[in-house]
């Protein structure tokens, strides 16, 4: 480098072999305008310290992977600039409000659970044959979820959210935005089986609209306003089940 | 490595990408009884197919037909691809994309309803569906929510596969691969193997792939004996974003987006590639011609008027301009948002009101593990798909927006035959590929944990030379000097290779090992490139030989195949004749000569 | 092996971002809100007592420390108000064909539109 | 799967919410500034007007629907803010005081109302 222009970056290391705490370590890594805060990891795993750990893949923002917190604040640190930041410090840490494997890396499992739990497939009793050519959907009709769909998974939503971190059974933002992604699609006939699964315990009553996750989410995917609409359908399912008993098949897909 | 475990399904699926997904889904399905394994060294949902943007290609509409997408593909492949592939390719698309259009991908519509379709490069109509410009985002997501319906398939996220397991009579049975949150290496077996672990541009220093593209599958079945097919053909998409590589999409020019030169000149016109029709003629964008022509011949125009001076020089290199400002601000919102989101964010740019720099880039392996038209490879009960695989329907040039649905078509495909081999050969010794697989752990082990900590090769050197060999001898314009160079580069990466030194000896989420591991199938990658492209004299689609610039379909209307040497030696480079069916090799030919039949 | 680590989870959390500090502030008017409710169930229970227990009552409750705590109360309530119809918006999208009704406009037709002519009749009702 | 009583009150919660945000200012305005203030006569003109308004019966449904809508509100925001403060475990016991105290004030508004 010609000009020695440099940054520190703080960084959360935690090995679950030798540690049973975790320490802050300090790199210096050259000042690149153009860098993001993931190119300075990166730059410090190749040339400083191998044992640095963290994910990460596309470096263009849609593989989800990056996500950790930077002074604080849930980002994809593929999409954080280093001039944002100039010249002072940079603290990085593991997403918050999940547990860490090791360094950067938090555990997914739960996470896949949840999202597995609200069922986010087309759920149809009648499904046509490939050969009947597509289902017809209007781009008015598109517009109602398409917005929910662009979720790329990167949890940082989960972070922002304080319910996420002190209630397990919650559901939690992303998943809820997915399952209501599934609900609003007209091609799908599978609402009451998911608002079920939401109407069970915290699921999703754990969610008070703190709405930070809607503030930080990086691809604009809103999960603070799925939840809310999401509840106010649940709560009309709830009261459709003492009208009608399950099975009479007026909910959508309820039918035997 | 520590000692690890041993897990039986009935078959096992390496890579989680669109490829991947399809072929469990369809294995899933059909077998009810049958348990699926899906390897793969990311969660699924951070593949690289989550970053294709433009669209996938299926002739639906009534002005389509399956007669001009099939022509389309094999002139656009200058003739290397095998005709009965790219035909079945072609007859099975439209059903293929409708099944995922019937599980939830959220296509972009018309007004009627109707799936909507744009126009692509080297396409003769549109026909390439598309949702916004997040559509291998959009398909990946579809596809893994769509796995999760499924409870016969289990899941091995974050698990890095190293080998092939192969049974003593020549099967290949299964996988030996690393669990990352312990360091443990599994036998994962099956009665069949798919891999589908996509492309390997991660061997170029500048291109559109993730960190994750670094040709592992194609490593495993070049080293287990499968031959690497059509390997010196490699795609440079023509916009890039100079600096980071980031891709902007076909689509762009698709809606309408324009390539100038540093004078605002529309220079594709002075390269056989039609005359430009004004940006507000309705019959603009006109297809298969200028701004739409085929990818390779783009990437080679530019080189052409950056050798004539007339290129844009910036900080990152030279440029030319993608000019979009005559779409407005409403269809860019509507049709490619995530092109200005990208401008935006990593070039500083609003296309709106500025053009955005761009410059051809890395982007597609057309070649990769030779197999049939039945997704078989020469290893009995090895099957393999997607961009890792070789069929081939792209030849010597892919079109954009055939590799998404060739991850469909073929991962289907795939998925069946593989089944229907598990069926019929369903007894295999676990014993004996237990130990193989206990075999690997004490390879990786000794290769990178026991070495001496002082003195070995750093990754990034190793890396940062065959990126620079890489690119120097095999880029757009190649001849034999430059391509001796690079085969002797690699070869000597290769020496140096197993003097790699890790700062990490500990097992839990060693990303350190695997970028060794990665290292280690970039290499393999690009000796298989190197001698494949020295041995090519002619110049063919996106291989183009300053040293011999005729195509030469005399020798050269076959694929080459690269064989591994055990011994560490240069590959052997044999060739197969390309399947020719209805379509005689022609001149390929865009702009004013290019329709065929219609317009 | 020590395995995962799992980070503490901190009590005074609201404190650690703007975005917490709003939130808890839009909760509490919900306190705010109940005390105003229990005290104006003793207006109206005052009022049944007849007039002129009604007008002692009103009098009793004129003095600074009432004045204050109305105002608190009318801050909160107006909190709430505002806090509330801003998020209509968001749980309640209305859509134009395949446009989403801007949130400004839908805050204004939903909520703030509604809340500022109620809120108008009323006083004027009581002013006239 | 279960389904947990939450949905009934978080869409009482959600009318309360409207009916608080609709009401709460104005009624605060009326019964915390306007009627207080002024000379006697204003006070007193006012305060007829306001016992006549408040004694039709329509107005008494309407007043009785948004306190007990409004308290519900307000003790299930209550409920939950405990909640978020570390109060998880005790979420069912806290419905007690909370759900509680608004059945209470709702019966209480009841007496009041009918008392006019
Ligand atoms: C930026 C960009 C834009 C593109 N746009 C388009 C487009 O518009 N239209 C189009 O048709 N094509 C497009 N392409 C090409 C297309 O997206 C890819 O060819 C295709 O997605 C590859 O899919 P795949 O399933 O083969 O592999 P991938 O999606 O790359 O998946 C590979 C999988 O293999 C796994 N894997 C790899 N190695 C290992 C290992 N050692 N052990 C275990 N698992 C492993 C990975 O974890 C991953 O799950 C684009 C490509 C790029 C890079
Ligand atoms: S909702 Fe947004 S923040 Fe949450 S995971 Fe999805 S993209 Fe990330
Ligand atoms: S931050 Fe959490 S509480 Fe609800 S609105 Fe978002 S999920
Ligand atoms: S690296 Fe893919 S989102 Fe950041």
């Amino acid at each position: 480098m010609a000009d020695k222009d440099t940054m520190t970056l703080e960084v959360f290391r935690y090995h679950p072999e030798t540690d049973s705490e975790p320490r802050f370590q300090s790199y210096e890594v050259p000042y690149n305008e153009d860098w993001v805060v993931l190119d300075a990891i990166n730059w410090v795993k190749d040339h400083v310290d191998g044992s640095l750990t963290h994910r990460w893949s596309c470096r263009m923002g849609v593989c989800g992977s990056c996500g950790m917190m930077v002074n604080g604040e849930p980002k994809l640190t593929c999409a954080a600039f280093l001039k944002d930041y100039y010249p002072f410090p940079i603290k990085v840490e593991p997403l918050v409000n999940f547990a860490v494997e090791r360094d950067l890396v938090v555990a997914m499992d739960g996470f896949m659970e949840k999202l597995q739990d609200v069922k986010p497939y087309i759920i149809r009793d009648d499904v046509n044959d490939t050969s009947d050519g597509e289902y017809r959907q209007s781009p008015a009709e598109l517009a109602q979820y398409k917005q929910y769909s662009m979720c790329i998974n990167c949890m940082l939503c989960y972070a922002a959210c304080p319910v996420a971190g002190h209630e397990d059974d919650f559901l939690g933002p992303a998943a809820l935005a997915l399952g209501h992604r599934y609900n609003k699609d007209s091609r799908d006939q599978g609402q009451a089986e998911r608002l079920d699964v939401m109407l069970a315990g915290e699921a999703i009553w754990g969610c008070t609209f703190v709405g930070e996750c809607t503030v930080v989410c990086p691809k604009h995917v809103d999960p603070a306003g799925a939840i809310q609409q999401a509840k106010a359908m649940a709560a009309q399912e709830y009261f459709k089940g003492f009208v009608m008993p399950k099975g009479t098949g007026v909910a959508k897909g309820a039918a035997k | 490595m520590s000692h690890g475990t041993t897990h039986q399904h009935d078959v096992i699926i390496i890579g989680g990408g669109g490829a991947g997904l399809r072929a469990s889904i369809a294995i899933a399905q059909e077998n009810p009884s049958f348990s699926v394994a899906c390897v793969s060294k990311v969660y699924p949902m951070r593949s690289h197919t989550v970053t294709a943007e433009g669209g996938a290609a299926a002739s639906i509409k009534p002005n389509d037909t399956l007669e001009d997408h099939i022509y389309d593909t094999i002139s656009g492949a200058d003739w290397l691809a095998d005709q009965d592939a790219v035909e079945y390719f072609v007859n099975q698309a439209p059903a293929e994309m409708i099944q995922l259009e019937h599980w939830g991908c959220p296509w972009s519509r018309e007004p009627d309803g109707s799936v909507a379709v744009r126009p692509f490069g080297g396409m003769k109509i549109e026909r390439t569906w598309f949702a916004a410009d997040k559509t291998g985002f959009h398909m990946l997501h579809s596809l893994f929510q769509t796995t999760l319906k499924y409870d016969n398939i289990v899941r091995y996220d974050e698990h890095f596969a190293t080998r092939l397991l192969i049974d003593d009579d020549g099967r290949c049975r299964g996988c030996a691969a690393i669990e990352l949150q312990t360091g443990r290496v599994k036998a994962i077996l099956g009665k069949s193997v798919i891999i589908c672990t996509g492309g390997a541009g991660r061997v170029f220093p500048f291109t559109t792939n993730g960190a994750i593209k670094t040709g592992d599958g194609m490593a495993m079945a070049y080293r287990a004996g499968v031959a690497l097919k059509d390997m010196e053909f490699i795609q440079y998409h023509p916009t890039g974003l100079p600096g980071t590589g980031i891709l902007i999409t076909e689509a762009s020019r698709g809606e309408g987006g324009i390539l100038i030169n540093k004078d605002g000149y529309r220079y594709l016109q002075d390269y056989d590639l039609g005359q430009p029709l004004d940006v507000s003629d309705p019959g603009h964008p006109q297809k298969r011609a200028m701004e739409l022509g085929p990818r390779d011949k783009l990437s080679q125009c530019f080189i052409k008027e950056r050798w004539a001076g007339r290129t844009i020089e910036t900080r990152d290199g030279h440029v030319v301009h993608l000019d979009l400002r005559h779409l407005g601000e409403a269809k860019i919102d509507k049709r490619i948002p995530f092109v200005r989101e990208l401008a935006r964010s990593y070039a500083g740019i609003d296309p709106v009101h500025q053009p955005i720099p761009v410059r051809p880039v890395v982007h597609y392996v057309m070649g990769g593990i030779d197999v049939d038209s039945n997704s078989a490879t020469t290893i009995p009960g090895l099957y393999a798909a997607g961009e890792c695989a070789c069929v081939s329907i792209n030849g010597a040039n892919r079109l954009g927006s055939n590799s998404l649905t060739e991850l469909l078509v073929f991962g289907a495909q795939a998925g069946k035959h593989a089944a229907r081999f598990a069926m019929d050969h369903p007894d295999y010794n676990v014993a004996a590929l237990e130990t193989q697989a206990e075999d690997e752990g004490a390879r990786v082990r000794r290769a990178f944990f026991d070495a001496p900590r002082k003195g070995g090769e750093r990754i990034v050197t190793l890396r940062t030379e065959l990126h620079e060999a890489m690119e120097n001898g095999a880029g757009i314009y190649r001849d034999a000097e430059s391509l001796e160079a690079a085969c002797a580069t690699v070869a000597d990466l290769r020496e140096r290779y197993r003097k790699l030194n890790i700062d990490d000896r500990t097992h839990s989420f060693n990303t350190e090992l695997t970028a060794a591991l990665e290292l280690g199938s970039l290499i393999d990658c690009a000796e298989a490139m190197a001698h494949s492209g020295l041995q090519r004299t002619e110049s063919r689609g996106s291989h183009q030989r300053l040293d011999h610039k005729e195509r030469n379909d005399e020798e050269f209307l076959a694929h080459s195949l690269a064989f591994h040497q055990a011994d560490g030696s240069a590959p052997q480079i044999e060739y197969k004749p390309v399947t020719i069916t209805r379509w005689p090799p022609g001149a390929r030919t865009y702009g004013a000569g290019s329709g065929l039949k219609r317009e | 092996m020590s395995g995962q680590y799992h980070r503490s989870h901190r009590w005074a959390w609201f404190f650690e971002r703007p975005g917490y500090m709003r939130f808890m502030l839009r909760e509490v008017t919900s306190f705010f809100v109940a005390g105003y409710l229990v005290l104006l169930l003793v207006t109206l229970g005052r009022l049944g007592g007849g007039e002129a227990a009604f007008v002692e009552w009103l009098a009793s409750v004129s003095g600074p420390w009432w004045m204050t705590a109305h105002l608190v109360a009318l801050a909160a309530a107006i909190w709430h108000a505002v806090t509330w119809f801003g998020a209509v918006p968001q749980a309640m999208p209305i859509y134009v064909g395949e446009n989403r009704l801007p949130a400004p406009i839908a805050a204004i037709v939903m909520g703030y539109g509604p809340w500022l002519t109620v809120t108008a009749v009323i006083v004027w009702w009581v002013l006239r | 799967m279960k389904r947990s009583s939450e949905a009934l009150w978080w869409a009482l919660f959600s009318a309360g919410g409207v009916m608080a945000a609709l009401f709460v200012p104005a009624f605060v305005i009326v019964t915390g500034f306007l009627l207080p203030a002024g000379d006697a006569a204003v006070a007193a003109e006012r305060t007829a007007r306001f016992a006549a308004a408040v004694g039709w019966w329509p107005v008494k449904l309407a007043l009785l629907g948004i306190i007990a809508l409004s308290l519900i509100h307000a003790g299930h925001r209550i409920r939950h803010t405990l909640m978020d403060l570390g109060m998880r475990k005790q979420s069912g016991l806290l419905k007690v005081p909370c759900y509680g105290g608004a059945l209470a004030g709702t019966v209480w508004a009841a007496m009041v109302l009918w008392g006019i």
